[in-house]
């Protein structure tokens, strides 16, 4: 029996659903950030682009949503200039190299449940031959290796970016860009590695699976609330590596005018601009998938919610899956929202700070982390 | 060597003493240079004493080693530290020891820089040609063999003349070479000794015993060849000897021809030969052409020399080729005679080199037509360059007729069966080396006569600097060579008595025949 | 997997290596509290000798143990091998108080150390691989280190390229095996030497090669005298000594049981002959000490490859003893050179002439190490030369043999031309020369004793190892 | 279908957007004259200190990409002892103690070498 | 050619590339990228070989490997800078002034 074509047809499904998400996600979250912008420092903002329907006098302002919009075809629309000197390859690659990882991590992520596509569409249950699939876009055993594997890409795009624009601010950019990124990686890959301990699994989806469930009676079994610490380690590691404020100053405006980007201009720019928001997804998608339960919902299952003390409603499969998917983007756009938030409140460290915010704070307190969790499952019997 | 008595701690005492002197003279060597030599020669005149006495008391007709000592050395490989006295090295021991005070009395002002390096270096190789005499294992033979090199080198390298570095570099290259191949072969040899018989052991009453077929007999013994004839030296290899004596100090240059150069004829009859019969008596036409080919080589050659030092340089190539004449000729009275001519070598050709190096520190030059009429100037002096011109051209009753008549009339006495059968070549061999005698007797003469009379001739002097004749140290040096010249022409008896087991052992050894009857095939090379 | 390391034996058996661990973390923890420059050195020699000690002990208790199965094992002879190594260490730290004055130094040359003391103890590719890097992984940062001229840095370049490619062609060789086998094991490399299957062959050849880049054998010989030039004095004495040192016992550990044979043995017979050769003859015109010194170690590799020919039982012993020996007058060369401002100066052999009228005891000293690296007897070096050249004769190798020892011959001009340049020529002092530092003069003392124990009782070291 | 080739698909998607987004720039946006002034690059609003721009990267960045490189391999091998580390024996506990003594030693040294403040000095 | 051997043959080409760029590249930091793809080969056929045969030891030595390779790098590039300091030049060339 030919699995191949409903393997591919799901892929592709998958792939537009992510791509779709991941660029809305990054359009949106300019126009959240302005709007928070606003809503925080009492005043009214976004709130001019709009959409006139011809002949008609109707305006279709909608909180400013269509800023984002705007946003996107000007820069499409702008000179695509070419500084006088610069690495001509290298200066044309660093986009890519900057955009691609970032959206390239979401394929291990997994958004949702597992699909059984048989019972959505049962008419076509013969032809998918009783397959499932779990809502990611690659199985990768790899997991949580994939993601720092393409993260790490991204500096070199960062750093590729300033050297071949042959700036010096963009080159100062660059450098400093690289050196934090790498510091917050280093600070990154250590905070989690007291949730791997305890799940044992680099695998994203295993980790999301073993977070369903309660403990304690009423909590959910989320990594939050089990490595409380480490997901807040994790969170600032995960800001500084996306260079947003307090940790901006690769891009500093009033220091280095934008950092390694510089140079560029018109959509180039742009995709500079749209992986960091982009990123800010990411970032809280990551965050869900280790910390905040991924898709899963408090008290529910695949059958459908088990509260405690006994109450149960069960749901269709029909049901459970968008729930879930539902689910999981809200906790990111909760997760981005508290990132905008953290944003607009905290001023920007000094660059030496940075540094050793990483290296002497961060780097220590994450070994920490390590070492009290493997010594409290070692207490608990050695996480059998 | 059943029991640990006074013996055999005599012989070593006799062989370590210089390093004693060694560690003294390096305690002294801050003070003045005055002390180091008078350690040095206190040192060697000791060592000769206590030599004397093993001498006197070595027992002649007992057979086998006197005075042994066998202390396990290096267990893995069967060496041991092996030493003692046989007839074969009694003598040499000997006059190793008489030389040692000699040399040190000899080079007592003409050696005025670094004077307690020289006098470590002159104990070092004393100890080193003393332990090569009395090794009676091949790995400490071979050692000591090596290890004379060193002090040699830098004897030659440090106090030298003009062109002493290009001397000294091309004697050690020269010897080492030789040294070299001799080590793959001692290592051949032990190796199939211990895997024909069993038996791992250096111990050359072990060796002796060793089974091997012709054809490996005959490349170990050219390479244990190579490395004797160059220290004896035979002519074709004897090139480096001029340089090296011309080179040399004084005492360099007697150490070098009283002693060193018998290590050659010692090795040859010690171990070249013995250990190896069959290719030795197979190629003893060969050996004894080269033999005679030196005698009168080295003669004609030292005939045209106008440089002193190298006319007794060539007359020594030419006075060892008796006593390769000697041992080849595998007759008893052959063998004593070139024993006998070794040891009168040594005296000889100290005593001229002596003789030399005194005209050398006075008058600074050793070109022959530089001198003329010494013995108006310097009578004493004269006397005793008379004396030993003349042992050395051999006249009767000094040791120089003893060796040279003995080994010719050895080389003639092997000659005249193999005439009978037909065989000419001894013979004529026999013949030509008398011819050496002649011509021994032309440069020696021509020698003395420009020297010491005609028209009086000294560079560098004046009437400020009078030339002076022999102070009493030279003429004490001198004069006890002298006697021992004279003891070893006149009774020669008490010499050859204690060699004469020895000789009957080396020509027992040389002519039984060692090949195995089924040769086994060791260390098949791939 | 874990449960099986025995606790007692996994502390027993890598008590050096755990010692000179304690070592490097006290010296970095002084260095951290800034107390090192000073007290650093005391605490490296420390840890080193007490290893080296530790190591001794084991092996004359007898002990033997294999605390990680397939991955780590010790016996007597082994041990004994890391505590003569690990001895010989003591003198390269003593003469480096005169050039590096904090604490870097101890710290990179124990973790060179500590790769050191795996490598005869591999029993798996992983270990040794691991060995290897570590020891060579710390001599980079030491070539650069002392950074008394350009070509510190060019040389630190070629050798780290150089031994880069030599670990790459190791790892290839591995994983062909590994392919071949399926095992990790250094064993099987003995018997894959007679495989005619050509993975494994072109496996034994790449590891050979690797073995030969790493010991500086020709034609692989080319990173040595350059690294050697450009490196400081106790560095270039590191290297010429103990890294080559421990290159040859990781061989040794790879031949483990095995005799040369298949067709292989040509690879084993001419490389190390034409290394003898090659490297004696460039010795001669070379005007740079270290240089000159490098080339003898391209030659010395050769006769240590030399080993390889003989039976299998006594190579180890073999290797080990000429390694002892020719370390030692090596380390007592160095360690009375006289110092100088420039290091060109002090590298020249010019700066020899004549050295014996202003510095007799170096002089001595160095005439004495040049003597034995020649193999002239008595010293060690002979009986060291010995000893292969037996083994090789007694394997049946006579022709090698001979041409070896020709090859040596070769070698002696040049070590004599520099007792020469010591004691015959004429020659003023630079008028920054000094006299060794006194340790390094210490450490001069240490080789001198270590010399004449070889010289003079070969046969009770022998019986040790 | 293997995961692989899903990803190869995602990742040919991406690139796809980014060439096609990056086309329609080129296609849509306008293409004026350059002029000298255009050409100058922008420092900060004062006048170029230098027409031609710099290559050369600081050689003290380079240090701490080299501490990044030697913990983010420490990194690794946690992660490997993290995932293997089950059951969490007492012995795979000591292995962790000595390892991060370890790591904190040489994070210390790192401190002590002044690398991190040497970047802004 | 099945997958295994096409692997191989891979990695074998890698690691042949990289010896020949170490042998005839007169870059200095293309010898040492030359350096780095030999180490790809030999991972490349050590995880070929570990799949195989089922055996994690390959896999454990490209973990070593990995730390190795990494380790070089962070000691060559501070060389390479320093030369480059010196020389002006990443042309191995130019560094003459040792002479193998």
């Amino acid at each position: 029996m030919n699995v191949f074509m409903p393997d591919l047809v799901v892929s592709l499904v998958f792939i537009t659903y992510a791509i779709v998400v991941l660029l809305s996600f990054g359009g949106l979250l300019t126009w959240v950030e302005r709007k928070q912008a606003a809503v925080m420092s009492d005043r009214i903002g976004a709130n001019r682009a709009y959409i006139k329907i011809p002949f008609t006098n109707i305006k279709l302002v909608w909180l400013g949503l269509f800023h984002g919009m705007a946003d996107g075809l000007k820069m499409l629309l702008k000179e695509n200039f070419k500084p006088k000197t610069h690495d001509a390859l290298g200066y044309f690659l660093a986009p890519f190299i900057v955009f691609a990882p970032v959206l390239l991590v979401f394929a291990v992520i997994p958004f949702g449940g597992t699909l059984d596509p048989a019972q959505l569409f049962p008419s076509l249950a013969s032809w998918f031959g009783g397959r499932t699939y779990p809502l990611q876009i690659a199985q990768l055993d790899a997991g949580i290796l994939i993601v720092f594997a393409f993260s790490g890409l991204t500096i070199i795009g960062t750093m590729l970016a300033g050297w071949s624009s042959e700036n010096k601010f963009s080159l100062l950019g660059g450098l400093r860009a690289g050196s934090q990124m790498i510091s917050y990686e280093l600070v990154m890959a250590l905070t989690i590695m007291g949730l791997i301990l305890v799940y044992g699994t680099v695998d994203l989806g295993a980790i999301v699976r073993q977070q369903s469930g309660v403990m304690l009676g009423v909590l959910p079994k989320w990594g939050v609330f089990m490595q409380p610490f480490a997901a807040f380690l994790f969170l600032t590691a995960a800001i500084a590596e996306n260079k947003r404020i307090p940790f901006d100053l690769p891009e500093a405006e009033s220091e280095l005018i934008a950092g390694y980007y510089t140079e560029y201009s018109a959509m180039k720019m742009g995709l500079f601009m749209f992986a960091e928001f982009i990123q800010i997804a990411i970032v809280g998608a990551l965050f869900t998938t280790l910390f905040l339960g991924g898709y899963n919902l408090p008290f529910m299952s695949d059958a459908g919610f088990l509260f405690p003390g006994g109450h149960a409603v069960a749901l269709s499969h029909g049901l459970v899956v968008p729930l879930q998917m539902l689910g999981f983007l809200a906790k990111v756009f909760l997760m981005c929202v508290i990132q905008i938030q953290i944003r607009w409140s905290l001023p920007r460290f000094r660059y030496d700070q940075m540094l050793s915010f990483a290296w002497k704070m961060l780097l220590p307190l994450s070994l920490a982390n390590l070492v009290v969790t493997a010594v409290a499952m070692w207490l608990m019997g050695g996480g059998q | 060597m059943s029991e640990f008595t006074m013996g055999p701690m005599l012989l070593n005492l006799v062989l370590w003493l210089p390093i004693i002197g060694v560690g003294l003279v390096l305690l002294a060597a801050r003070a003045n240079d005055g002390l180091s030599r008078t350690i040095s020669v206190a040192v060697m005149t000791v060592q000769f004493a206590l030599a004397t006495v093993l001498y006197l008391q070595f027992d002649a007709t007992a057979a086998g080693l006197q005075f042994a000592t066998q202390l396990p050395w290096i267990g893995q490989w069967g060496v041991s530290y092996l030493i003692g006295l046989d007839g074969f090295n009694i003598l040499l021991v000997l006059l190793t020891a008489f030389l040692g005070p000699i040399v040190v009395l000899g080079a007592w002002t003409s050696i005025k820089q670094d004077v307690p390096l020289f006098h470590v270096m002159v104990l070092l190789l004393q100890f080193a040609m003393m332990g090569a005499f009395v090794a009676q294992d091949l790995f400490l033979f071979y050692l000591f063999w090596e290890a004379m090199l060193i002090p040699m080198f830098l004897i030659i390298g440090m106090w030298g003349g003009a062109r002493r570095v290009y001397a000294t570099l091309k004697f050690v290259l020269y010897t080492a070479f030789g040294s070299i191949l001799m080590l793959a072969a001692v290592i051949y040899l032990v190796q199939s000794m211990q895997q024909s018989s069993g038996v791992l052991s250096f111990a050359f009453a072990d060796l002796y015993q060793t089974q091997l077929p012709l054809s490996v007999q005959t490349i170990l013994l050219g390479a244990f060849a190579l490395s004797f004839a160059i220290k004896v030296p035979m002519v074709p290899l004897h090139t480096w000897l001029p340089d090296a004596h011309v080179e040399a100090p004084t005492a360099g240059s007697v150490i070098l021809a009283g002693v060193l150069l018998k290590m050659g004829t010692y090795g040859f009859m010690k171990l070249g030969f013995p250990l190896f019969p069959d290719a030795a008596r197979a190629f003893t036409p060969l050996l004894m052409t080269l033999a005679v080919i030196s005698i009168v080589y080295g003669a004609c050659l030292a005939l045209v020399q106008t440089d002193i030092k190298k006319i007794i340089a060539y007359s020594s190539i030419s006075h060892l080729g008796y006593v390769m004449l000697g041992l080849l000729s595998l007759e008893l009275v052959g063998i004593q005679g070139a024993i006998i001519q070794m040891v009168s070598h040594g005296l000889v050709a100290a005593g001229l080199f002596l003789l030399v190096g005194m005209i050398y520190d006075r008058c600074h030059t050793r070109e022959l037509a530089a001198y003329g009429g010494l013995a108006r100037l310097l009578p004493v002096y004269s006397v005793f360059f008379m004396i030993f011109t003349l042992a050395s051209v051999g006249l009767p009753t000094t040791s120089g007729f003893t060796g040279e008549f003995l080994a010719l009339m050895g080389a003639f006495t092997a000659a005249w069966p193999a005439h009978l059968d037909g065989n000419n070549l001894p013979l004529v061999l026999a013949s030509v080396a008398v011819t050496g005698v002649v011509l021994g007797a032309m440069y020696m003469l021509r020698f003395a006569l420009t020297f010491l009379f005609g028209e009086v001739k000294a560079p560098h002097q004046s009437a400020e600097h009078p030339l002076l004749d022999l102070s009493l140290r030279e003429k004490s040096i001198l004069g006890l060579l002298t006697i021992a010249v004279f003891a070893l022409g006149l009774f020669p008896d008490g010499a050859l008595q204690k060699t004469e087991l020895a000789a009957k052992t080396y020509q027992s050894l040389v002519t039984t025949s060692r090949t195995p009857a089924a040769s086994p095939m060791v260390g098949v090379t791939p | 997997m874990t449960s099986s390391v025995n606790a007692q034996d996994a502390l027993l058996a890598m008590l050096p290596e755990h010692l000179l661990l304690g070592g490097i973390v006290l010296v970095i923890i002084m260095e951290v509290l800034g107390r090192g420059s000073r007290s650093a050195l005391w605490v490296a020699l420390g840890a080193v000798i007490a290893s080296s000690a530790a190591a001794f002990w084991l092996s004359n208790v007898p002990y033997a143990a294999a605390p990680f199965a397939g991955q780590f094992s010790v016996t007597p002879a082994i041990l004994m091998a890391k505590g003569a190594l690990l001895a010989l260490a003591v003198p390269v730290l003593l003469m480096s108080r005169t050039e590096f004055s904090d604490g870097e130094f101890s710290i990179l040359l124990l973790s060179s150390l500590y790769g050191l003391c795996l490598l005869p103890s591999a029993d798996s590719f992983l270990v040794m691989f691991l060995g290897l890097e570590l020891l060579a992984m710390p001599v980079y940062a030491l070539v650069l280190l002392a950074f008394r001229r350009p070509q510190s840095a060019e040389s630190a370049f070629k050798y780290l390229v150089l031994s880069g490619a030599a670990s790459a062609t190791f790892l290839m060789g591995v994983s062909l095996l590994y392919g071949a086998t399926g095992s990790m094991g250094v064993d099987v490399f003995g018997a894959a030497l007679a495989s005619s299957d050509i993975m494994t062959r072109t496996a034994v050849v790449l590891l050979l090669l690797a073995l030969f880049l790493k010991a500086a054998v020709v034609p692989f010989h080319a990173w040595a005298p350059d690294t050697y030039e450009g490196a400081s004095i106790p560095v270039t004495a590191y290297m010429a000594t103990l890294t080559k040192g421990a290159v040859l016992l990781a061989a040794v550990r790879l031949f483990a049981g095995a005799n040369v044979t298949g067709p292989l043995v040509d690879l084993l017979l001419v490389l190390p002959l034409v290394s003898i050769v090659w490297g004696n003859l460039a010795a001669i015109k070379q005007q740079s000490f270290r240089r000159m010194i490098a080339y003898s170690s391209i030659a010395h590799a050769g006769y240590l490859f030399y080993a390889f020919l003989g039976d299998a039982e006594g190579r180890m012993q073999a290797v080990l003893f000429y390694v002892v020996a020719y370390s030692v007058v090596n380390l007592l060369a160095f360690a009375v050179m006289p110092q100088n401002d420039s290091d060109e100066q002090r590298d020249s052999l010019d700066a020899l002439k004549g050295l014996y009228h202003r510095n007799p005891f170096a002089a001595a000293m160095i005439a004495i190490a040049m003597l034995s690296l020649a193999g002239l007897p008595p010293f060690p070096g002979f009986a060291a030369k010995f000893l292969i050249f037996k083994n090789v004769v007694a394997a049946g190798y006579t022709t090698y043999a001979v041409l070896g020892l020709v090859g040596s011959y070769l070698g002696i001009y040049f070590y004599l031309r520099v007792i020469q340049l010591l004691f015959m020529t004429a020659g003023e002092a630079a008028p920054s020369e000094q006299r060794a530092g006194g340790m390094a003069r210490a450490a001069g003392v240490l080789c001198l004793v270590g010399t004449l124990v070889l010289a003079v009782l070969p046969g009770w070291v022998l019986g040790r190892m | 279908m293997s995961p692989y080739i899903t990803f190869l698909l995602y990742l040919l998607a991406i690139v796809g957007f980014l060439g096609l987004v990056l086309t329609l720039n080129a296609w849509l946006g306008p293409k004026p004259a350059m002029t000298s002034t255009k050409f100058e690059p922008f420092e900060c609003g004062a006048t170029p200190v230098d027409f031609v721009n710099v290559k050369a990267v600081p050689i003290k960045y380079y240090a701490v990409a080299i501490i990044f490189i030697l913990f983010d391999l420490e990194t690794m091998f946690l992660f490997v002892w993290a995932l293997g580390a089950r059951p969490l024996s007492g012995f795979l506990m000591f292995t962790l103690a000595l390892f991060i003594f370890l790591l904190v030693i040489s994070l210390l040294y790192v401190y002590k070498a002044r690398i991190l403040e040497a970047v802004t000095e | 050619m099945d997958k295994v051997q096409l692997l191989l043959v891979l990695s074998g080409a890698l690691f042949s590339l990289g010896l020949l760029g170490v042998i005839v590249r007169r870059n200095a930091l293309v010898m040492l990228m030359c350096m780095e793809l030999m180490l790809n080969g030999v991972n490349l056929s050590l995880v070929t070989f570990s799949q195989q045969r089922g055996d994690a030891a390959g896999a454990v030595l490209v973990f070593l490997v990995f730390v190795v390779a990494t380790a070089e790098i962070a000691l060559a590039i501070p060389i390479v800078l320093l030369l480059v300091r010196f020389k002006r030049s990443m042309d191995i060339d130019r560094y003459a002034d040792l002479k193998g």
